[in-house]
């Protein structure tokens, strides 16, 4: 099993994982990513750039595969305005044993993280919005999985 | 013709998400392209007058700024990527 | 938040995720254990010391929430007879970012698959039901934690 | 008195799930208790003859074979705990 979406609504983890149970494997990770509402941030603007998104998780979900024993797959990233305690991006992944879903959840969520052709523009209750500035940290963590 | 598409503050700087110019010569790199577009002052001087705070795609792929743009359809010019 | 339950019954995997998720962290990572239908098995009897699981399950989290910077954990593990496809575990953490969150959950559930007081008996639809051994592997996997 | 308690193959060989028995001498080590039982012969000596096979708790914790038993209200005796 293979899913990956680029969209702006929300989605049903549970129906996610259910989907990642049912393939007969061991085990199942995942990760959801949830917008913080730190720092009177009141909202965060996804934007990214779709003809070059969806190919690019299509990409990086074919080498999870080729590398780790993974029965499904599932990614999911939001784009558009997103509200502080609501959903960015699910990585769900299914294999007969623990270590391979671990590895490639954490191996996917990485790379979406860091190399993922989004932007974030943040909201503030107060003052002008920003944009968020890449972080040398999460280009470090890819690199150690060889991104 | 060659379509430019731009994302995020380049976007914001330049007021369009993306436009179409004149084909550069072929042995023209991304970087060539970014000179001539800052070239025209205002926006587009202020945003993309540092190529080092810039990155690059070419046909939907990642590229180094000193890639030839040659017979590609689509460069888009972005800050480097925030991720999700 | 803090939760560790060990029950007979099966749980709600996300009920347990939204608990999680509520927390006002940024990630949420999970994994769920998942009895595999394979080799003719047709049920897996899991036994404990009752008296023991709880505490040094409690104890396990209690390290987890030492060693990492985490807004919550829940663990779930049941006992007694379970078919294939039937879930065995859950390890959810929430954190308000996902290397803790993600890192944590996996040393729970390698802690969980070879240190908890769990034994397994396997039946099979022909032979005799069988003792499952303890995995020199999952051992291993436990030690790289310092445990 | 002493509680006993076992586990897995090793509650099934000796048939039950525990049972009190006299405290053994002060200084009398888990793997002394365990040579006790397993001279009564029978499941016994099946399930406890290979103490190598075995793993003890002490009031319900892990402790190794060699460890004095003491004052402790409860010995568990089981396999390598195989997890969930």
């Amino acid at each position: 099993m293979k899913r990956v979406s680029i969209q702006p609504q929300d989605f049903d983890v549970a129906a996610e994982l259910a989907a990642l149970e049912a393939l007969g494997g061991g085990g199942v990770a995942s990760f959801t990513g949830i917008v913080r509402g730190e720092g009177g941030l009141i909202a965060l603007e996804l934007e990214h750039y779709p003809a070059m998104t969806q190919a690019q998780v299509d990409r990086i979900v074919d080498d999870a595969l080729a590398r780790w024993p993974l029965l499904g797959v599932s990614v999911i990233h939001r784009f558009g305005r997103l509200e502080p305690g609501a959903r960015i991006v699910f990585v769900g992944t299914a294999s007969r044993h623990r270590t391979a879903a671990l590895e490639s959840c954490a191996f996917l969520i990485d790379w979406l993280k860091s190399h993922a052709p989004f932007w974030k523009k943040e909201h503030f209750d107060a003052g002008a919005p920003r944009w968020v500035d890449a972080r040398a940290e999460d280009a470090a963590k890819a690199q150690g999985w060889g991104l | 013709m060659l379509n430019i598409v731009y994302f995020a503050w380049v976007r914001e700087g330049v007021g369009r998400d993306g436009e179409q110019v004149e084909r550069p010569a072929p042995d023209a790199t991304v970087a060539d392209l970014v000179a001539m577009l800052a070239a025209r002052g205002g926006g587009y001087a202020q945003v993309l007058g540092d190529p080092v705070k810039l990155r690059a795609a070419i046909d939907q792929r990642f590229v180094p700024l000193d890639t030839v743009i040659g017979a590609a359809g689509e460069v888009a010019l972005f800050p480097p990527v925030t991720g999700g």
